[in-house]
């Protein structure tokens, strides 16, 4: 008997999404966002998601709410960085048109961990009564600490029904390599309850074998690895190539002017697959992004 | 049992007993003192279970290549062609969560419920024996399938209670267990030992006497039982090693022969 | 402030003047659009700090030696020449315990007691403009120093409540910030703007002015903050960098001069 | 200025730990146990130490027994592993002249997290209520899960004053590679106020920045190092050398007999220094255990 592999096409693993479901992905700012996944989600016409992003996320969370993507969504932050606010996400927070949960980077972080761990709660520090995440969000509980009699506030686990992840290297059973900073990567996969590989390349599993340390995340966790080079474009994949400042830039703009149905039209629809989106980037482009 | 007089070792039937018994796609894991579950997973790869992954105890090897059986599942040559070096926290967490679809596991202690101790023997607060301590075997309320192996077969081991509940079975076969277990924990499977294999009883929840080894009879099995078992009707005789298994057993899984020195 | 005016530009005042608090032997943490207090440590590294350790925020770099200064300081170009790679898990849990000595942040509102807000503008639940959200402002309650560095100087930023507390700094005044605080986390002890520099009163642990940056007035600081700030007695004016100061930080830091063009 | 090495002699780092300190080392059974600094512990006469043993330990904790070092220990697993029971542990606990914690893995993993967090408490599944450990150690609190409303069973932190952990390579400044399995080493790091690094090797601070990712624990949360080949015999010290099973089998005789003190007389007391200790071992036999 031979072991199976996961590779699948991206249509085939973003199937498991349905209209309602849970779901986290990779981002720290512009790097590894899953941005061919979060397009093929757009594409399939997703409804009604609840998100769970990283601590610092925007471009992909901007995007969804453009398309009419998200119900829900958890807000560590929700922001373009050195390009300013997210203009979807403030629109659709200012008109109520998007349920939010105010929380944080430790809320996020400390949520993702517990679910990992299958503990029940996770008890966060007293100084939260000083702010104001308790006065506007109910899920945050204030309770006694029982060893010291002082004030703590429990947060519930944070358990994403599904996870997508973008990496540079993965072998066919879902050991996954990720390079660069560790943006929560192996964090949202041990939370998770399936989860989505896309990567830059698929390499054998003798080249994970030869190195085990290298693996930052285990096959054990992965339910389809998806080969999707340039997959994090117009974003980063550290060590791979840089983000598209020039793209993003016409992105913001786009989205400043309430335009971002344009953007979608023409590099979400228009495309009809990841390569498709490439070759409209232009290779040109995509060797200039490169890191050599 | 001796390896002469009928062509195998014990701790090789129960390797291959045990192997027969894991699934394909699943992910399992074993803790210390492991060649008979490390030869049983190894082999079950080799024949019905291409896609079982599992991990090597305190080495935190994930599939671990390594083409013999050590001593010390936590000794790091397990790393050896493995797929991912998990650490102690991460293993803390897929268990604790019941992301192990099985687990094998031994004790100083089992009981007719398929509870397991490794504190001690008599008082807690005055023991006979004091043991090493629980490690991991709290998880046997969220593994999948608990398989307990043992390197004896008394009446010291086999009690009809524990003296301390370490790892949770049907802790007293009420249903009681099932509120406070993860979801998907099923609890203890399977007992094997050098003279025979037991099983739990769907209804009451005890331990019963599936089939004996080849050389072994039930009377022998009883008494050396510090309880007494459920009886399963009929009560077979071990299936014994296939020529096939056995030669993948020494050729790719065993080539050293642990297993026909390890229980005399 | 023109470059041509002085031969200096703001952000290189600012920095240089950051980079004078900085202490020798600890750790800091810098957030996001850091190429002021980027400049600043790695200035008090070649000058009074060669034991300053510092995170450079969403990269996880540990002492970057990365020549330049980058727009993003989660890029992950950030790793060059690090010393470790934090994990997003290790930063929450350094920062929640209270490992970190200083951090450099800002915010789109602080207050008079050094509160910060990313949260929104307005009222909560209707709010003038939805801002990104807290990320790690709530550290400031763990942080054992906060330098709150703005690149902009108006009444919006600098309140006198802001509307949400994203990050506490003293709260209301009061002593019961003390209650809940980590026991080393001493609260913000700087705002540093394009116009000038404040700190907080012991007492009242109000914001106070204590200089205004060379081409500046006291008049035009107070009619740019949003609120009455303390005074202290005198007010004198910041010093500008030395010599050395700027040759360093032009060769070592950010010989690609992006201090030059940054606060217009 | 310069920066200042974190380097000093084993004695001098060891001072650090004072009667009635609270530590933590690193173990996997045989692996990276930190055993010259055992030593040294025993040799300065350290008295009424609490020991938070990794989840599986067993000679270091059973010779710091013998030496009468010990007031309490954390007990998960405290054992010989394949050489059987911890002899001196066994007889301290019959005889009461220990007084122990009965804890077990995840409950040192999740308390060591929760030091390393600075989180109040950590709230473990209610599948404790099955077992004996809340009967028989006051740490298990039983709890309400705020959310849910089922029971839970809160531990406190574990904060080790001092942590000691045994690597291959380290930089002046404390940045430590950790080869082979993952042993709590950088967890112990993480949640302990001091930390003494003990290495095979001291490597320059160059080739760690030359692969940030390799770096195991942050040279920030170190305190000492110390320079110690064959710092881990009789133990093993992954991708260095392997344990000395005849040496660990002399061990386990002479406790089983109740000789430990010969032994520490012959191998702790005898050699002035780990050096000496190492020329008693011999050049012969250090030789047979590496790995080449």
């Amino acid at each position: 008997m031979e072991r199976q592999s996961k590779v699948k096409s991206l249509e085939e693993a973003i199937q498991v999404i349905k209209d309602g479901a849970t779901i986290a992905m990779t981002a720290t700012h512009y790097n590894s966002v899953p941005m061919a996944a979060v397009r093929q989600i757009i594409r399939q016409g997703s409804k009604k998601l609840t998100v769970i992003p990283t601590p610092s996320a925007g471009l992909a969370i901007d995007l969804l709410i453009a398309a009419g993507s998200l119900e829900i969504c958890y807000v560590s932050y929700v922001g373009l960085e050195f390009l300013g606010l997210a203009p979807n996400f403030r629109r659709a927070v200012e008109s109520h048109s998007l349920k939010i949960f105010d929380v944080d980077e430790p809320t996020i972080i400390m949520g993702f961990k517990a679910a990992a761990a299958g503990i029940p709660f996770i008890p966060l520090p007293p100084y939260y009564k000083l702010t104001d995440f308790p006065r506007v969000n109910p899920l945050y509980r204030e309770i006694t600490d029982p060893f010291t009699g002082k004030v703590a506030y429990a947060v519930p686990p944070l358990r994403p029904e599904v996870a997508i992840i973008h990496v540079q290297q993965c072998d066919p059973f879902g050991n996954a390599r990720q390079l660069g900073g560790d943006h929560t990567e192996s964090l949202i996969a041990k939370a998770a309850d399936h989860v989505i590989i896309t990567t830059e390349e698929i390499i054998p599993v003798e080249q994970i074998m030869s190195d085990p340390l290298r693996t930052t995340i285990p096959g054990i966790l992965v339910d389809s690895v998806v080969k999707l080079p340039y997959g994090a474009h117009p974003g980063a994949c550290p060590a791979r190539y840089n983000y598209d400042e020039e793209h993003l830039k016409r992105y913001a703009s786009l989205a400043r002017e309430e335009q971002t149905g344009k953007y979608i039209e023409e590099f979400v629809f228009a495309p009809k697959d990841h390569f498709e989106y490439l070759e409209k980037i232009g290779a040109r482009r995509l060797l200039e992004l490169k890191i050599s | 049992m001796e390896v002469a007089a009928c062509g195998y070792s014990t701790a090789e039937l129960m390797a291959v007993v045990l192997s027969r018994e894991l699934r394909d796609g699943e992910f399992g894991a074993l803790g210390a003192a492991s060649q008979i579950p490390m030869a049983a997973v190894k082999l079950a790869k080799l024949t019905h279970a291409p896609n079982l992954s599992w991990l090597c105890g305190g080495s935190g090897a994930i599939n671990s290549k390594l083409p013999t059986l050590l001593q010390s599942a936590a000794d790091y040559r397990n790393l050896f062609g493995a797929e991912y070096r998990t650490s102690m926290e991460d293993v803390v967490d897929m268990e604790m969560r019941g992301r192990v679809h099985f687990a094998c596991l031994g004790g100083m202690q089992i009981d007719q419920y398929g509870n397991s101790n490794m504190v001690c023997v008599g008082d807690y607060h005055n023991p006979t024996v004091r043991g090493p301590g629980t490690v991991g075997l709290i998880f046997t309320a969220a593994f999948g399938r608990v398989y307990i192996y043992l390197h004896h077969h008394n009446p010291q081991i086999l009690v009809e209670k524990v003296d301390f509940i370490s790892g949770p079975g049907f802790y007293d076969g009420s249903r009681m267990r099932d509120e406070f277990v993860n979801k998907n924990a099923k609890g203890p499977c399977m007992v094997l030992t050098p003279l025979a294999v037991f099983d739990f009883d769907e209804i009451s929840r005890k331990m019963r006497l599936c089939s004996v080894h080849p050389g072994c009879t039930v009377e022998q099995v009883l008494a050396k039982t510090g309880f007494r078992p459920l009886l399963k009707e009929p009560i077979t005789q071990t299936q014994a090693p296939t020529e096939e298994e056995l030669a993948l057993l020494r050729t790719q899984v065993d080539p050293e022969g642990v297993l026909r020195q390890l229980i005399p």
